[in-house]
């Protein structure tokens, strides 16, 4: 070979030692005994050694879901301190950390299928729309077949089939097109659905403005079907709460609880995509990101690939939607079809980094704590801004206008114009996304990497 | 759900419903209606489509901005006539005003398309076609954005289209003439004429200058087409300025129309359908843009009189049957009615 | 026999590219095919491997004993039947590291490990270690986590055969894998091809008649899409037709072109 | 004619070209050799600073291309073959040429001397790029570097994928072009380089490590035995 | 004038949600100045002056009532969110507002209904909200005037005062046009009309060249249009061309200016009163506007309304007026600040503070909707006295008629009257 060693990038085999599962590292002096005894023993010690392995792998997963699993009572915390409204204004509420988990499980579908093999899915809306208004009909018994007491679950499970049957059939005539064709059949068939939707008398008496769910429907369950105890009900008014749960003294409101119920089913299909993508399927699925005919070439069917890909990610849009509608209570056709709505997720996924899947969510997090803080509410910049300047700073002329009247026109609901601006500095400037950023500069996934260098850094300190 | 499937709302069975369509359809006032209103639309439609499908088919860049250039030309086209014509302007100065509008918005907007591109598209260039869409899908949200804000503080329009620049067309354009037994608007047909006008413009530009074939081959490979002594950069700025700028003329020519008008809304409203036209004539075509202009402004015009003669209850019909006609095209002929195979690297 | 093909033709418009050919390629063997640019020995390959439809004729290839019928499979069908193939324009994932390049290759052969949605790539240490093989072979292994696309010109030709050389071909289409190597790589590339064909048949397209001549078992010659010849290496260098329509300015003494003669490795062109 | 300094160059941290120095001069023919990945193309590449040096200087008659934008460069009179063929694929033959001839040059003229050189060519003139043989690509974008009306063309391995009795029309036209125009050439078709080049540098790591004139160098030669043939 | 107690003592916390960003933000403005008018009408106060969200407190003698003002930005996602928020976190007692009847209804399903919440709609003006078993509940109420009660007072005076025979519909293809078109269907049809066609367009709907020729060629002679200023202006520019009466509803500023800017296209810019007559535009029936009213509360109203808000009180603020007036009345009838009480007090009760006159306004015990006066008017132009209050070019003129409460509402025993409380 005409290239040297000394000329390969020296740091590309160095991640060697933290790539490495600590439990290869020799340090279980059993396995070693175990390796030459029978077969099951062997076994034992293989799963042992996965199950290490897959724990290992998982640390920064855990972290994450730790750290979002104590944010509600964090943030009730920080709240009630004295600097409280502060950081009212800059932290979401829970109410919008639920958001945050179900359009995130949107932006991860969205990513799953275009970050991943590329193909633009302008249509996604379509399958979000989809899990969102078959459980608003079905709750409102408006579905032949389905009584309107169907199990939440088993309606987020229809959902997701339904919307996987969908994208077989959009994915047949529309995988036969690539690149820009691809992204605008998508986007056809959403539009066609957006109109009809907007004009089906059936859903309500105004489908133009969607359809709710009444108060006498009782809160959607996530849990284990028919076990009420392992069962809890979401919604913010209707769901479930609990005042000083296990003598913790803390209070879990239902905007918390629905949170964690949400969390477990967005937590529980991101492992599921996760997984995929780290499997031999998710591979090919890169592989036909990078060059199309090629993977053909070397014997996949990419076009069943795609179409299957695309049923995955379809059925965890309408996951997704499913659990907007169950969560909201409401649907309407400019929140589930529109082309705006895949917009969001494009504009998750790519401010948290395309291909990274879990970058969807934190994607997704940006923008509603940008949202947040340019809102109108009572938790708004603007908001405070009116209520804790003093009179005659708010009277005070800045060119000629009242900053008053410059905070009601450029912050007060503004958040589109800042977040058009974040999101071209991130194009230019940040291209890989926040997750697809750290892991090039940590070389590999943030699960894989992360613990090493918290660790070389100690080491390091030390 | 009456408001869904074509309600056919004549009574009886299916064969009378036909026999008097056609029978309606065939009479030559309805005809010449049809042909009016297809050639009307299509004219906007390509108007529209220009700009896009000459960025695109060239460079391929996909400009998410088109719409909002599109809805900025009409403001700025309107601010022009707002603030020129007095009640007093008569119609051919009024007229003539409007031709210096659009010069005028056609140069601002140039430049303005040319410092777009060499700002932020420019440094863009060698990433995956993806980026230049999301980075003019930013423009795209900061542009109404802010328009949005202009338009609210003035209090120009709640909800509506820009009445005074409306009412800065001439009379003769707005009131209803009879052409035929059927009735249109002067200005339909004066929109035709600068359709006609844009495209030959356009087609110009393509075949009387190297720009076409320097562009094509830079947006294939831009090192190699640098490496020839072509200066790229350039050729992409006055390109991507051309397009913006044809935008806004389409924009300046809504901003008179009633069916369109200027609005903030008219950002996505035209993106959409020049997508759609663009897709539909195939990329890197501009015949396929014309060509797909006139074909979905006769859709359009069918449908639109199906509608009005009440054969089919359905108002979403007209676009829905645009999208339609885009899925049905795209299963048909996978790249467009004259598409060829994807353009170049960007 | 392995692969034939009968009265195979491809029209591109009103060009045939490639011309009724009746072709056979037996089993063990070592077959090039030459001829010159634009003679239809891509279009061939093409054909071959179904990435471009046939106008006529029909290929077969011999599989557990039996004939089938390649004629309308897809580029996906011919390589999970065993037939590889790698390009004459450099044809890579470019941005996956050299390594996976090799490894997605060699997983396409694992039957439905493709499908196997709930199971970590990891566990397949097999294609790994098969995909790390073929880069110890191709001399890449050094470049193992660089991305494809940052690779040197003749490093990506080296790639490009690699790739096909993953999931052990039953008959490997080579289109000019020499082309842009240098002369102690094309020695390397040279022993790759005959330490394969020592148990696969293979198809190999070149210019560098140096190589040709001298791996080759049997030659056939494609001109303006139809064989004119077909027969061991002696044999075709004599072939006057062969003379005239390709080898024109070959001398396999070097003299040639002036003064300087091939260096070892055979870089004479 | 070219003076290429102590050229360091790099792709994002990798240090390719660790000090290249060389010079061409007027009317002459270079080689450059070396194996796979030592960094002829990129030297190319940092003459037309399409790969801007990080460090050295590379003047061009006198004057500094470091800085320049590339089309600037190519206006001076640098064209280029590149390696791996880079024809605009979707393009007409015709209009490759068209896009190769400088402005104010006639295109006829252009085609008449491609076809000329490359026969094979003009049945495919409105032929897209993209459809040609890989041969037929390889010609065209030869012809591209030749209808440029160059002082100094940058050449990159043309003969690869060339039957042999097109690589002996490519060696005459090149020859035919070193009459008038200097030639830096990337080939690694030894002989071939030997034959067309006046002199010649080697190439390895990014280090010019032997150069000289091609006369003598013969089969023998220790120093490209060494860094040709491992 | 009350005390704004009468026995309860302590704080009534009202959350007012109406949109006050955006591009529509007047509707929401102008509801919650007439809101805040009444409640310092009835306690005896000068309005204060409010623009935007935030907190406004205002002190009766032994009530303080105070209003979490929320803006819903016209969306009803945002208006569920806000309302949610308000008795989540603020522990409302009663809610008020929205401006689209889509926020309205999707505020009743799912906030009134599941937290128990009464509720007065306003300015929201689908009748569906207040006549539909899915929507009327014993703690939905609503004082503002409805699209139904628009179409009985002036479908009725079109059919019994002028020589209209055959009407062709034309409406917004959404919940406002919907409702508009059927109610006018219904009375026209009673009075012996014919209903030439109904014909339903997208929201910002342009090509009405087809729709009146269509209307020409079914033999209507006039034509209604169910539309808000999305679209009133396309509809009119067209419709004026055409030798058809077009007759309809009068609606806020915003609308009188778009229609204003029509007529001055189609008519000159110096249009007369008679030109209008001329070209067959009106009558068109309102719901309020300030010179409809001759009584001390409506002087009051529209004196200390412009001198603090800058303009005259538009269409909205009567009802809304009306809406703070009556929750006042009804805390200090059954002098207390619980929720359920109020709604109990609200029931069927006749409003005594209200622009409209004392009395004005009365709830109807079988559906929650206040009934109350409408008036049927031609559009003319803006007289200067009003010029400086009133930014557009045309103004309701004297009213021709005047429809009691009575006879403009849905009666219990209508057929479309699906509420039965
Ligand atoms: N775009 C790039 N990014 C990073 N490294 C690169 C890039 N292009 C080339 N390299 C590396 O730079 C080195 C020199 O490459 P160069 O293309 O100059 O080699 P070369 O001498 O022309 O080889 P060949 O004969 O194979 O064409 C190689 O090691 C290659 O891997
Ligand atoms: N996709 C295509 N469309 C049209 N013509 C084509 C296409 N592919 C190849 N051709 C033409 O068919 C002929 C045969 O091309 P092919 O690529 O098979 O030649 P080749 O023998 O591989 O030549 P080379 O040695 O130059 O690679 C050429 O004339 C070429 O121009
Ligand atoms: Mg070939
Ligand atoms: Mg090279």
């Amino acid at each position: 070979m005409a290239i040297s060693d000394d000329r390969q990038s020296p740091d590309a085999r160095s991640g060697d030692v933290t790539e490495r599962p600590p439990a290869e590292e020799g340090e279980d002096p059993t396995s070693d005994v175990e390796r030459g005894g029978e077969a099951s023993a062997d076994d034992a010690a293989t799963a042992e050694r996965s199950l290490r392995r897959t724990l290992s792998e998982h640390r920064v997963h855990a972290a994450v879901v730790v750290a979002m699993g104590l944010y509600p009572p964090l943030y009730q915390l920080l709240i009630s301190t004295p600097l409280g409204a502060e950081f009212a204004v800059v932290l979401p509420p829970v109410r919008t950390m639920v958001a945050v988990l179900y359009v995130g499980l949107f932006a991860m579908s969205f990513d799953f299928i275009s970050g991943y093999t590329g193909y633009l899915s302008f249509g996604h809306s379509l399958f979000y729309g989809t899990g969102a208004y078959l459980v608003v009909l079905a709750a409102t018994g408006k579905l032949p077949g389905l009584s309107a007491g169907t199990p939440f679950m088993g309606l987020l499970l229809l959902g997701g089939i339904l919307a996987a049957l969908i994208a077989l059939l959009v994915g047949t005539v529309s995988f036969r097109l690539t690149g820009v064709y691809f992204a605008m059949i998508t986007l056809g068939f959403a539009e066609v659905a957006h109109v009809f939707i907007r004009n089906w008398d059936h859903v309500s008496p105004s489908p133009q403005d969607g359809a709710n769910i009444g108060g006498d429907v009782g809160a959607f369950q996530i849990g284990v079907p028919g076990v009420d105890t392992l069962s809890v009900g979401i919604g913010r008014l209707v769901g479930d709460s609990y005042e000083n749960l296990f003598g913790t003294g803390i209070e879990f409101n239902e905007a918390m609880v629905s949170f964690y119920a949400v969390g477990a089913v967005v937590l529980v299909s991101y492992f599921a995509m996760q997984r995929i993508v780290h499997s031999p399927f998710g591979r090919v699925m890169i592989a036909i990101r990078e060059n199309e005919e090629r993977a053909r070439a070397i014997g996949y069917d990419t076009y069943r690939f795609k179409l299957v890909a695309f049923a995955i990610s379809g059925f965890f849009a309408a996951v997704a939607g499913a659990l907007f509608a169950g969560f909201r209570r409401s649907v309407g056709p400019s929140s589930t079809f529109d082309l705006f709505v895949t917009a969001d997720a494009l504009l998750a996924a790519i401010i948290g980094g395309f291909g990274t899947l879990a970058g969807a969510l934190y994607g997704h997090l940006f923008h509603e704590f940008l949202g947040g803080i340019l809102s109108t509410e009572s938790h708004g910049l603007s908001r405070y801004l009116r209520e804790n300047l003093p009179p005659d700073l708010l009277n005070a002329e800045v060119a000629g206008v009242p900053l008053l009247d410059v905070v009601n026109v450029l912050i007060d609901g503004r958040a589109e114009l800042y977040l058009g601006l974040v999101f071209v500095l991130f194009v230019l400037y940040v291209p890989k996304g926040i997750l697809g950023t750290i892991r090039d500069r940590i070389g590999g996934t943030a699960a894989e990497h992360l613990p090493g260098h918290v660790r070389k850094y100690f080491r390091d300190r030390r | 759900m009456t408001g869904i499937e074509p309600a056919l709302l004549a009574a009886g069975d299916a064969g009378p419903v036909v026999a008097s369509l056609l029978s309606d359809l065939l009479d030559v006032g309805t005809l010449v209606g049809i042909v009016l209103g297809a050639l009307s639309k299509a004219a906007l439609y390509v108007l529209i489509a220009a700009g896009l499908s000459l960025i695109f088919g060239l460079m391929g860049v996909l400009n998410f901005a088109h719409g909002s250039f599109t809805m900025l030309g009409a403001y700025l086209g309107g601010a022009v006539m707002v603030v020129l014509v007095s009640s007093g302007t008569g119609p051919y100065a009024r007229i003539a005003l409007f031709f210096l509008a659009m010069a005028a918005v056609f140069g601002v907007m140039t430049a303005f398309g040319s410092a777009v591109e060499k700002r932020l598209i420019r440094p863009i260039y060698d990433r995956q076609p993806l980026f230049q869409i999301l980075l003019t899908f930013g423009v795209v949200l900061v542009l109404d954005e802010l328009v949005r804000i202009v338009v609210e503080v003035r209090g120009m329009q709640p909800r509506s289209d820009w009445q005074e620049a409306l009412g800065t067309a001439p009379g003769f354009l707005q009131n209803t003439i009879t052409v035929a037994g059927s009735t249109t608007r002067g200005l339909y047909m004066f929109e035709v004429l600068i359709g006609a006008m844009v495209v030959a413009v356009t087609w110009g530009f393509l075949t009387r200058t190297r720009y076409g074939l320097y562009i094509r081959a830079g947006s294939e490979d831009s090192e190699m087409a640098q490496a020839l002594g072509i200066d790229i950069r350039k050729a992409f700025s006055v390109v991507f300025g051309v397009g913006s700028g044809l935008a806004a003329v389409a924009g300046v020519m809504l901003m008179w129309d009633p069916r369109f008008g200027a609005s903030v809304p008219l950002s996505t409203d035209a993106l959409l359908i020049a997508f759609v036209v663009v897709i539909i004539g195939g990329l890197g075509t501009f015949r396929g843009t014309v060509v797909a202009g006139l074909l979905v402004g006769l859709f359009d015009a069918v449908t639109t009189w199906l509608f009005h003669s009440a054969y089919v209850d359905f108002a979403g019909l007209p676009e829905m049957v645009m999208f339609l006609a885009l899925v049905l095209v795209l299963i048909v002929k996978p790249q467009g009615l004259f598409g060829v195979e994807e353009v170049g690297g960007h | 026999m392995l692969l034939r093909t009968s009265g195979l033709t491809k029209r591109f418009g009103g060009l045939t590219a490639v011309d009724g050919v009746d072709f056979g390629i037996e089993e063990g063997e070592l077959c090039s095919l030459i001829g010159p640019n634009g003679a239809g020995k891509t279009t061939f390959f093409n054909l071959l491997t179904g990435v471009l439809p046939v106008t006529e004729g029909r290929i077969e290839y011999r599989q557990d004993g039996e004939w089938v019928d390649l004629t309308d499979d897809d580029p996906h069908e011919t390589a999970l039947r065993g037939i590889h193939r790698s390009y004459q324009i450099t044809n890579i994932f470019p941005t996956s590291t050299v390594l996976e390049n090799v490894r997605i290759a060699a997983q396409a052969h694992g039957g439905t490990d493709a499908w196997k949605l709930h199971r970590n790539v990891a566990e397949f240490e097999e294609y790994e270690a098969e995909a790390l093989d073929v880069l110890d072979r191709i001399g890449l292994a050094s470049a193992a986590d660089t991305d494809a696309q940052n690779l040197s010109h003749g490093q990506k030709r080296n790639l490009e055969v690699g790739i096909a050389l993953a999931g052990d071909p039953d008959l490997l289409l080579l289109d000019e894998p020499t082309a842009g190597v240098s002369s102690d790589g094309i020695g390397q590339i040279v022993d790759l091809i005959e330490d394969v064909a020592a148990d696969h048949s293979i198809l190999l397209v070149e210019h560098n008649m140096d190589v040709v001549m001298g791996v080759s078992d049997r030659i056939a010659v494609l001109h303006q899409g139809s064989l004119i010849a077909d027969g061991p290496p002696e044999e075709i260098r004599e072939n006057e037709d062969v003379q005239e329509a390709y080898l024109g300015g070959y001398d396999p003494e070097g003299t040639a072109r002036g003064d300087s003669e091939p260096v070892e490795g055979g870089a004479g062109a | 004619m070219l003076e290429v300094d102590d050229v360091h160059t790099y792709y994002g941290e990798s240090h390719v070209l660790q000090g290249v120095s060389l010079s061409v001069e007027e009317g002459e023919t270079v080689a450059l050799i070396g194996r796979n990945g030592v960094g002829k193309t990129t030297t190319l590449r940092s003459i037309l600073q399409l790969a801007p040096p990080r460090e050295g200087s590379v003047r061009y008659r006198g004057e500094e291309l470091v800085g320049l934008e590339t089309h600037e460069v190519a206006r001076k009179g640098l064209g280029w073959v590149p390696e791996e063929r880079r024809v605009f694929s979707h393009l007409t033959v015709e209009e490759n040429v068209e896009v190769a001839t400088p402005a104010e040059a006639d295109v006829g003229a252009a085609l008449d001397r491609t076809y000329e050189t490359f026969p094979a060519l003009e049945r495919f003139r409105d032929k897209e790029a993209g459809d040609l043989s890989g041969g037929q690509q390889q010609m065209l974008a030869i012809a591209r570097g030749l209808v440029g009306e160059n002082d100094l063309l940058l050449v990159d391995e043309p003969s690869e994928g060339l039957a042999p009795q097109i690589v002996q029309a490519v060696v005459d036209a090149l020859r035919e072009v070193g009459r008038e125009t200097t030639m830096l050439l990337v080939e690694q078709n030894f002989p071939m380089a030997m034959d067309l080049a006046d002199r010649f540098y080697l190439l390895d790591h990014g280090e010019v490590v032997a150069s000289g004139d091609t006369e003598d160098v013969s089969r023998d030669d220790e120093l490209i035995r060494r860094y040709l043939s491992a | 004038l009350g005390d704004g107690g009468g026995g309860a003592e302590g704080t009534l916390r009202i959350g007012v949600l109406q949109p006050l960003t955006g591009d529509i933000q007047y509707y929401g403005q102008q509801s919650m100045w007439g809101f805040l008018s009444g409640l310092s009408y009835k306690l005896d106060q000068d309005p204060p002056s409010v623009e935007a969200a935030g907190q406004e407190t205002i002190e009766g003698e032994d009530v303080t009532y105070e209003l979490h003002i929320e803006d819903t930005q016209f969306d009803p996602n945002q208006a569920q969110d806000v309302a949610t928020d308000l008795v989540e976190k603020e522990d409302v007692d009663v809610l008020f507002g929205t401006a689209s009847s889509g926020s309205a209804r999707q505020v009743i399903d799912t906030v009134t209904t599941a937290a128990e919440v009464p509720t007065v709609i306003g300015p929201a003006a689908a009748a569906d909200i207040t006549s539909n078993g899915e929507y009327c509940s014993d703690l939905v109420f609503r004082a503002n005037e409805n699209t139904a009660m628009d179409a009985r007072s002036g479908g009725r005076y079109v059919a019994q005062e002028t020589d209209v025979e055959s009407v062709f519909i034309m409406a917004a293809n959404y919940s406002f046009g919907k409702a508009v078109a059927n109610n006018y269907k219904e009375v026209l049809e009673a009075e012996g009309i014919e209903i030439a066609d109904i014909r339903y367009v997208e929201r910002g709907y342009a090509e009405f060249e087809g729709l009146f020729d269509e209307a020409v060629d079914s033999g209507a002679d006039a034509v209604i249009g169910g539309f808000t200023v999305a679209t009133l202006p396309q509809f009119l520019s067209t419709g004026l061309q055409y030798d058809l009466r077009l007759f309809g509803g009068f609606a806020t500023l915003i609308s009188n200016r778009a229609v204003g800017g029509v007529l001055q296209r189609t008519l000159g810019e110096d249009f007369t009163a008679q030109d209008v007559r001329d070209a067959k535009l009106g009558p068109f029936t309102t719901r309020y506007h300030w010179n409809q009213y001759d009584n001390e509360i409506n002087d009051w109203f529209v004196d200390k309304y412009s001198e603090t808000y800058g303009t005259v009180p538009d269409l909205f603020t009567s009802g809304t007026f009306t809406a703070a007036s009556s929750i006042v009345q009804a805390v200090e009838e059954e002098g207390s600040l619980d929720g359920d009480d109020i709604a109990d007090g609200l029931k069927g009760m006749s409003v005594t503070d209200t622009p409209k006159g004392e009395g004005g306004y009365t709830y109807q015990e079988y559906n929650n909707q206040a009934r109350s006066e409408m008036t049927i008017a031609d559009p003319v132009p803006t007289s200067d006295e009003w010029a400086d209050y009133w930014d557009a070019t045309i103004m309701p003129g004297e009213p021709r008629a005047r429809v009691s409460g009575e006879e403009s509402t849905l009666p219990a025993d209508h057929p479309d009257m699906k509420c039965d409380l």
